[in-house]
């Protein structure tokens, strides 16, 4: 059976560049980066080129990237190192109903600690208002955490106004930007962000691997204490296998940015023009603009996600519904049912997220398969009788 | 993730549909949890002849469904009312943990439509 | 020129047997552990398979050890995450001042939150006393980390009587054994532990990876808040290539343990002896026999160590002074001080840790060039005219 | 880690060992530090003819007391004083970050070594 990936926002393949470049630091040099001896100091230089290369795709200084276990860690080293660090400052944080779990969770830990956490509402299309946001601020706000793009729908917000409001109020920023590195171009400087997450194996790296850049001046109580290890700021021996497979999967995808973009663009157009043309009742969920260029989601309505990704998945379809990290859930997605969808269309979404090697064949033949898979289900549905 | 069983219910559902004319009808669930379950079934002499059912809902909650209408075709409505979840997930070789709940309400839809049967039994009995 | 590695105790090799076995998790298996498709139905199997195999290691059961990034991740979990949750008990922490930066950081954080620690002293075998560990108790005491074998010296703390004490008095107990396992026999349930750090690096797997025992009943508040994975105790992707390779290395740790304990015991006996032969006035540091069977701790007194491991490494050889991870700092040994040596022979320590590779012919190699260059290192020190 | 001319210097060390009689002797740094320096000088008609150092201490300890020995010699007493330890880090292409403090005292060797000598010349000249 041909199998298809329709799932890059879960997690992405490791290019084979980056397992090349990654296979000498597990084979040969496999010394430790603070060794002093001929074991440890190419290691080093290795570590210190691929900081670099990410920073790079995010323009900023070396010294302002620190590595991490994962986007997860990263939004956790972000949010509640600032937390601790300002907490005489102030209390309050402000964030969305639509992050990822790893700042809800963390948020929601920080409210258990006393710290007080605004969530704020996003409208139809999936944006929060911008007025709104501002309201929002008090004396007692020290940070606002808003994703750059959103996991489930690709929904972008406008992180740079968020950031001039952010530097207007003196209150620290800090971006979620997992699924937006490496699919869009970032530019730290030009956006006054102080804090930003990215994920390793969303942009064709291995999993076990982030960064968090951490504007100059910006002062983070660490969550991992240890060696002297990232300039004290993350305890630990580096990852120096992932962390070069990170510097590598960066250039990358610095490199063949645009060309992505463009051949992802397209597919996702023929994807949901294709879609809206052959089954009836859906609707794609998210700003019809500010989207990443590579995620469509979908809800078929009268039918629920799972079973159509099992569906899809005996086709050797892979995709997703919700997150692929809540997938192990039965609530309905956080993000679309606050974007006002009902339950039923929350549970009935699925989300294609297309990448580098997805063609347009692929497309077609999901397009062909959808149909009658959709169609059979619902007429299993109890809730489609009605609706014919 | 899921059992055999439960996949080849969940492919090739058994007794999909809705009885024209059912002596009892049940239906359990809710759009929050994500499963609706519809089932309906003929009574006939106190055994249970044919069942139906239509489900919104996840992999498990489609495979229990089908299962569910296996097990109780042909029995009397004592045995149908001793059928629970738990015999329909044994039958099917078990449910991943997350979902021995919300997706596992099919013996619930079965109880439903027997009691419905009844209520309709008394009702008629009543009326006479 | 041949290059000699007697550095193990900073980071080994990844052995060829572990590569193997990650790397299909890095070319075909990339999918993620947590979606329900072809993609991720593979990873999620790998990664408890290597979980199966690290609690065979430990022996525990699978629901008892979670996944970390490394020992450092591993030792702020089980510190902070015991702490934050049973601060409602007390607010003291017992434990030694001889435990890794990992240890030592993490209780100095909590200080500045208001805990209270017991640093205990040690003796000049580098032991500490358990009569001191009892009196230090008190009803406010909710944890004692002791680490099973030190970096620095390999001496092997009792851990077994210390998790008697523990449990005796109630009170949780976690022992960082990154440095014990792999290279001895640990049984968890023989020895009332609570907690256990381990670290794939320090035994022939690769860096970023580590694993934490939590025994049955622990509670921990997480210190990586996110998705479900690790059943809630740890968000994020799982780094699945790392975790396979940490399985296959405590496979073959389990599967070589008896022959590399002779091995080492054999050459480091060889190594001990040679250098008390060959080269006058050092010492060999902890205790003679609770040591670590791979670990030799060697002040060479009158010289300075960097200045030793810099010969060294010009002939090929590769060791350590300090640890690893503190040996960009200028500091001495603060585990060699709290032993009681002068500031001289701390900071003319040597540490050998040697490992599977490692031969009868490099021992002597060592002991062939270590004369004239600690005498040529002595000629030049103003400390030695005096000693003559 | 080093550059290569801290290396050199380490390897090759320039002027090692102490003055059987010299016109002054500085010895500076301390155990806890890890780095201890002795230099001993040799002055004749206000010049630095001759210089030896004896260094317990780590490669850039070493590499500084070659290097200055080498920058002093032949040079008169106001240009000895004027070499600092930066002029010494600089000569060996710069030291780590973490070595520009404790083990960069070499010219703090070679001051304290000038302050002897002149004070041994005002003792003997209020001897006379
Ligand atoms: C005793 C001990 N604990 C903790 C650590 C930290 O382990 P890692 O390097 O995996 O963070 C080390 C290694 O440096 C160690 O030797
Ligand atoms: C928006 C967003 N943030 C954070 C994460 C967490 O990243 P990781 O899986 O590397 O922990 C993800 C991915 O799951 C994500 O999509």
């Amino acid at each position: 059976m041909n199998r298809i990936y329709f799932d890059h926002n879960a997690t992405t393949p490791v290019l084979d560049e980056v397992f090349e470049a990654m296979v000498p630091f597990l084979k040969e040099q496999w010394g430790n980066p603070s060794s002093i001896h001929w074991a440890g100091r190419g290691t080093r230089k290795a570590v210190e080129d691929a900081r670099e290369r990410v920073c790079s795709l995010l323009n900023c200084a070396p010294l302002e990237l620190i590595f991490t276990s994962s986007g997860t860690e990263g939004d956790n080293h972000a949010i509640k190192g600032l937390a601790y660090a300002q907490k005489n400052k102030g209390n309050h944080i402000i964030t969305t109903k639509v992050e990822h779990p790893a700042v809800l969770s963390t948020c929601k830990h920080l409210q258990k600690e006393g710290f007080e956490v605004t969530y704020l509402d996003v409208d139809k299309d999936g944006l929060i208002d911008l007025e709104e946001l501002k309201k929002a601020i008090t004396p007692k706000t020290i940070l606002i955490s808003v994703m750059y793009a959103n996991n489930e729908t690709g929904v972008l917000f406008p992180i740079k106004e968020i950031g001039q409001i952010a530097k207007e109020k003196s209150v620290a920023f800090h971006t979620d930007a997992v699924q937006a590195a490496g699919k869009i171009k970032i530019d730290v400087a030009d956006l006054n962000v102080d804090l930003m997450t990215i994920s390793g194996h969303k942009l064709y790296g291995p999993k076990g691997i982030g960064a968090l850049f951490i504007k100059r001046g910006t002062r983070l109580v660490p969550i991992i204490h240890g060696g002297h290890q990232e300039r004290n700021r993350r305890g630990g021996t580096e990852n120096v296998a992932g962390i070069v497979a990170m510097g590598k999967a960066a250039e990358i995808a610095m490199r063949d940015m645009e060309k992505e973009t463009e051949h992802l663009s397209v597919l996702k157009a023929r994807l949901e023009k294709g879609m809206a043309e052959r089954v009836p009742h859906i609707k794609v969920n998210g700003h019809p603009e500010r989207r990443l260029p590579n995620t469509s989601n979908i809800s078929f309505e009268f039918v629920e996600g799972e079973s159509l990704l099992l569906n899809l998945d005996m086709k050797g379809i892979a995709a997703s519904s919700g997150s692929a990290c809540t997938s192990g859930s039965l609530e309905p997605s956080h993000v679309l049912v606050s974007m006002g969808l009902s339950h039923e269309l929350s549970h009935g979404s699925v989300r294609f997220s297309l990448g580098k090697s997805n063609t347009v064949e692929e497309i077609d033949y999901l397009l062909e398969i959808m149909p009658p898979i959709v169609e059979r289900m619902r007429s299993m549905s109890p809730l489609y009788a009605g609706a014919k | 993730m899921y059992s055999e069983k439960v996949m080849d219910h969940f492919s090739n559902p058994r007794n999909v549909g809705e009885l024209e004319k059912p002596s009892g009808t049940g239906m359990v669930g809710n759009p929050a949890c994500g499963d609706i379950m519809k089932l309906t079934i003929q009574v006939e002499e106190g055994v249970v002849k044919d069942v139906k059912f239509k489900t919104f809902g996840c992999g498990a909650a489609i495979a229990t469904s089908s299962m569910v209408t296996e097990l109780v075709k042909g029995k009397n409505l004592d045995e149908a009312e001793k059928i629970s979840n738990s015999t329909v997930a044994e039958a099917l070789d078990g449910l991943p943990p997350v979902k021995m709940h919300c997706s596992n309400l099919a013996a619930d839809a079965l109880h439903a439509a027997i009691e419905d049967y009844k209520k309709k039994l008394a009702e008629e009995a009543a009326a006479k």
